[in-house]
């Protein structure tokens, strides 16, 4: 089971690769922040996963909750502040 | 910045939100002892939480919850608490910061009362890193100007 | 020749739109009596409970229902129930609640609350496969090497009044097939969909009749309570 | 500017590069830096402290006067912050 | 065990850091470094930091990014380099 | 090569410091300075950090059974160093104050000189 | 039983790990921003949500599953939120949506 999460993150890192392609290259800020959202979500999966690696899981739960959490004030913020620059 | 956004969606989910990230930041300075944690990371937490409240509802939604004088207080208080822990460990007799001198008014033996001294440190630190950061936000929105003010000046230019 | 078989057809196509109008006609008086006996039959709970709906909730009550599930999401996290960390929890919920007590329950109005719940947990299965759809679609849209989409932005008004029910109705459009919500501006939702068929699945309002049934607004609550809408709608759909 | 930046950052990064050989391996656990107090921490914070998370209690109990300190020094950014950009009503009126 | 994760997420962080400096918008640029601080949260989990992890996850998605929007809205967002 | 694995890691934190560092001096416009000071920020950090990993094993600084008294029990090279933990801990934290200062500066300055250009700031000044 | 419990959990996260891919893919592949908006706010939210569900399986019934679905109820009030939200500021910044015929941005 170990070595199928360690798998899983591997692929999961593989996708956080080619949604860097997005963040870096972009084209406009709008899809530099959809994918930075998106790299979130997926670093939710990875630390969960990491946990599983550490095998102390309710450790990691907390910081993927501050994610769950916290992820879209980022993603208003910046909504916001494109929406009174206009 | 500080002006309420317009959007029923976002409006209501940031509502729905905000008590849980509240609950969740003041779980995280509780058990700072049994899971990673701590003042830092609840103040910070706090801090955002309040930061989600006033950029979706808007300055007059936080005033009346958190006015700017108390979060001032607060600051100054977290610094007071953890200090005023270290001298009442002083005044009993021990070192500066030596919660094991806290077992005599608290009653516990010296290891739960330094784990009681950590507990009340961290609720000061919590209080301190929370005001700052949400003052740290509140003026860099604004500019320093306090969104009363600005009226005022409005009003004061349009006479004269 | 062809006069003759254009007259029959024509003659074919009236019958048949006449014995589909007959049926609608048939269909909708059904509707319509066992709207009437339900109305009567239910008037007063009815009528409670839409007197309930107008008056929002006390502060006090707005206090209570926030501690207590402000409570419950604590003793979740905490997962350690001796004294000393329940009367923690018990005050750092106080504190949340005070400081929020009208942010969680604003505006909610009072139905019966345990019904809401009901219906809402009936909903998520729906939403779900629906859900499920939407990403086997996406799925389907990335993967095909054309990529058959013809984006296109629509609007439409909506029926509902509620805050809650707008973003229920919000979040469940963005979450389904080919459609996200950009904008609401006084009851008109602005959509971009993946294509001309998504937005007419949308246009049908199964979607929104099912969120209205939930919180209860006022024009869906006789009908719905008896009666599977959806079947009517489709049978309404192929008889005409 | 440019080149002169890039020079400087890359002679900077050679030094530091070449002081890495005189570093312990990454993951030694008998590196210096883990050998000195941590031992000590690790194995009284239970016993002294009733704190399974050695982290909080390093923070708050045993280095207790760094984190005052640290501290303190949130709290005077937070004033810093304060007295550069925030303009009292007061200010405004004379500005007038 | 920890090796590949810990390769992978150095690489990440360098180009994120790279790409932070280069790009010329600066809400480009903001959100660049939103997406560093996940790594660099991420890479602290790795090493076994979970407080610092933590600290870096409330910090960076919680204050960080949104302090340095307000401040990119209060001044300009134009950069010549 | 047990020597490049040995020492890697150091070298990427380098890496990542001289990014910050150009950054900060060659970088005309202030708010890609302040990135580049967090960027250095975080790169000293995580050679703190990268301090206090031990290779074999070592799991998370905080004990897995609380329940468990005696110091006699607890191993060790089993746990995580703490100490570069805590001290990096508070520096994260005062680097996000320090951002705000830096950023109150930038701020100021934009007012008074309607650029952030460190060039035309300077061409202003004279 | 446990090796059904196990498959279940390794199934749940196999079919997240295939949305994450193809939200990644449509991310990438789709013509302009809000098209791509359609991958990553649907895709995510069910992988994330599928992903959470394998680890709670693997877990089995204690607190720490339940708090891992927490999570997952959480990323599903947040997700769409977050879309509808960047959406808005797209259309209201004056974003043109890309129509059928235009060159890909």
């Amino acid at each position: 089971m170990n070595e199928f999460f360690i798998a899983a993150g591997l692929a999961l890192c593989l996708l956080v690769f080619l949604v860097l392609y997005r963040v870096i290259f972009g084209p406009g800020v709008f899809n530099r922040i959809a994918a930075s959202s998106a790299i979130g979500t997926k670093t939710l999966i990875i630390l969960l996963i990491l946990g599983y690696v550490y095998n102390r899981v309710d450790m990691f739960i907390d910081i993927s909750m501050v994610y769950a959490l916290l992820n879209f004030i980022g993603c208003i913020a910046a909504a916001k502040y494109l929406e009174m620059e206009r | 910045m500080i002006v309420s956004s317009d959007d029923i969606i976002i409006k209501t989910i940031a509502r729905i939100f905000v008590p849980f990230i509240q609950l969740y930041a003041l779980y995280v300075i509780m058990h700072g002892h049994y899971s990673p944690g701590g003042g830092f990371q609840g103040g910070v937490i706090l801090g955002a939480s309040m930061a989600l409240l006033l950029i979706t509802h808007g300055y007059d939604e936080v005033k009346r919850r958190l006015p700017e004088g108390v979060v001032m207080l607060l600051g100054s208080v977290g610094v007071l608490i953890y200090a005023g822990i270290g001298l009442t460990c002083l005044l009993l007799g021990g070192n500066y910061l030596d919660y094991s001198q806290l077992s005599v008014i608290l009653h516990v033996d010296p290891a739960h009362a330094r784990s009681l001294g950590i507990l009340g440190v961290e609720l000061g630190v919590g209080f301190t890193v929370m005001a700052v950061m949400y003052s740290i936000f509140f003026d860099i929105s604004t500019g320093g100007i306090l969104p009363e003010d600005q009226k005022q000046e409005e009003k004061l230019e349009s006479e004269g | 020749m062809e006069v003759t078989i254009f007259i029959h057809a024509a003659d074919d196509a009236f019958r048949i739109l006449e014995k589909a109008k007959a049926r609608a006609v048939g269909l909708l008086d059904t509707a319509t009596n066992l709207t009437s006996e339900t109305r009567w039959m239910r008037e007063k709970k009815i009528q409670a409970i839409l007197k309930g709906a107008q008056e929002t909730k006390s502060g006090f009550q707005n206090f209570v229902a926030t501690f207590v599930m402000l409570m419950v999401f604590w003793a979740l996290l905490s997962g350690k129930f001796d004294t000393f960390h329940l009367s923690l929890g018990v005050i750092c919920s106080l504190i949340v609640a005070y400081l929020s007590h009208d942010l969680l329950f604003a505006n909610v109005r009072v139905g019966d609350g345990r019904l809401i719940a009901q219906r809402f947990l009936r909903y998520i299965p729906w939403l779900m496969r629906e859900i499920v759809t939407a990403n086997f679609h996406v799925a389907y849209l990335a993967l095909s090497p054309k990529m058959p989409i013809d984006p296109q932005i629509i609007t439409f008004r909506t029926k509902l009044e509620s805050d809650i029910s707008w973003v229920t109705l919000a979040n469940s459009i963005t979450l389904t097939p080919g459609t996200i919500t950009i904008d609401i501006e006084d009851r008109e939702f602005m959509i971009h969909a993946l294509d001309r068929k998504v937005a007419d699945d949308l246009d049908t309002g199964e979607m929104e009749d099912r969120v209205a049934h939930i919180f209860m607004e006022a024009d869906h609550i006789y009908i719905q309570d008896v009666l599977d809408v959806s079947r009517i709608f489709a049978e309404l759909k192929r008889g005409m | 500017m440019k080149t002169l930046g890039l020079i400087v950052s890359i002679i900077v990064g050679a030094f530091l590069m070449y002081g890495t050989i005189d570093m312990p391996d990454w993951g030694d656990p008998n590196s210096p830096a883990s050998i000195h107090v941590s031992p000590r921490y690790i194995k009284k914070t239970e016993v002294e402290t009733a704190t399974p998370n050695m982290v909080t209690s390093v923070l708050a109990d045993y280095r207790g006067y760094d984190t005052l300190g640290e501290t303190t020094v949130i709290f005077t950014a937070g004033m810093a912050c304060i007295l550069l950009l925030r303009r009292r009503k007061e200010a405004g009126k004379a500005r007038r | 065990m920890n090796i590949p994760f810990d390769i992978i997420f150095q690489i990440f962080v360098v180009m994120c850091a790279i790409a932070a400096i280069t790009v010329r918008d600066l809400l480009s640029a903001v959100m660049v470094l939103g997406a560093y601080s996940f790594f660099m949260c991420l890479m602290w989990a790795q090493l076994g930091a979970v407080d610092v992890a933590f600290t870096e996850a409330s910090v960076s998605a919680g204050i960080g990014t949104i302090l340095l929007i307000a401040a990119v809205l209060k001044t300009t967002r134009r950069s010549k380099d | 090569m047990d020597f490049i694995i040995a020492k890697y890691n150091y070298w990427i934190y380098i890496i990542l410091m001289m990014i910050g560092f150009y950054a900060m001096i060659a970088k005309s416009n202030l708010i890609k300075k302040i990135i580049g000071m967090n960027i250095f920020q975080t790169a000293i950090i995580l050679f703190f950090v990268s301090m206090a990993y031990k290779k074999g094993g070592a799991t998370l600084p905080i004990l897995t059974n609380a329940d468990m008294h005696g110091e006699h029990a607890i191993q060790v090279a089993q746990y995580l160093n703490p100490l570069p933990h805590v001290l990096m801990l508070t520096a994260i934290v005062v680097s996000i104050a320090t951002l705000g200062v830096a950023l109150a500066i930038a701020i100021m300055m934009y007012r008074k000189y309607h650029t952030l250009e460190e060039d035309e700031i300077l061409k202003a000044i004279k | 039983m446990a090796y059904i419990v196990e498959a279940l959990s390794i199934v749940c996260i196999l079919g997240g790990l295939f949305f994450f891919m193809t939200a990644t893919i449509g991310l990438l592949r789709f013509p302009d921003f809000f098209t791509r908006l359609h991958a990553t706010g649907k895709g995510d939210t069910l992988a994330v949500f599928l992903c959470l569900l394998g680890f709670a399986i693997h877990e089995g019934l204690s607190l720490t599953a339940l708090k891992i679905l927490f999570i997952a109820v959480f990323m599903f009030l947040a997700q769409p939120t977050a879309t509808h939200a960047i959406s808005r500021a797209g259309i209201r910044h004056g974003l043109k949506p890309w129509v059928k015929g235009e060159e890909r941005q």
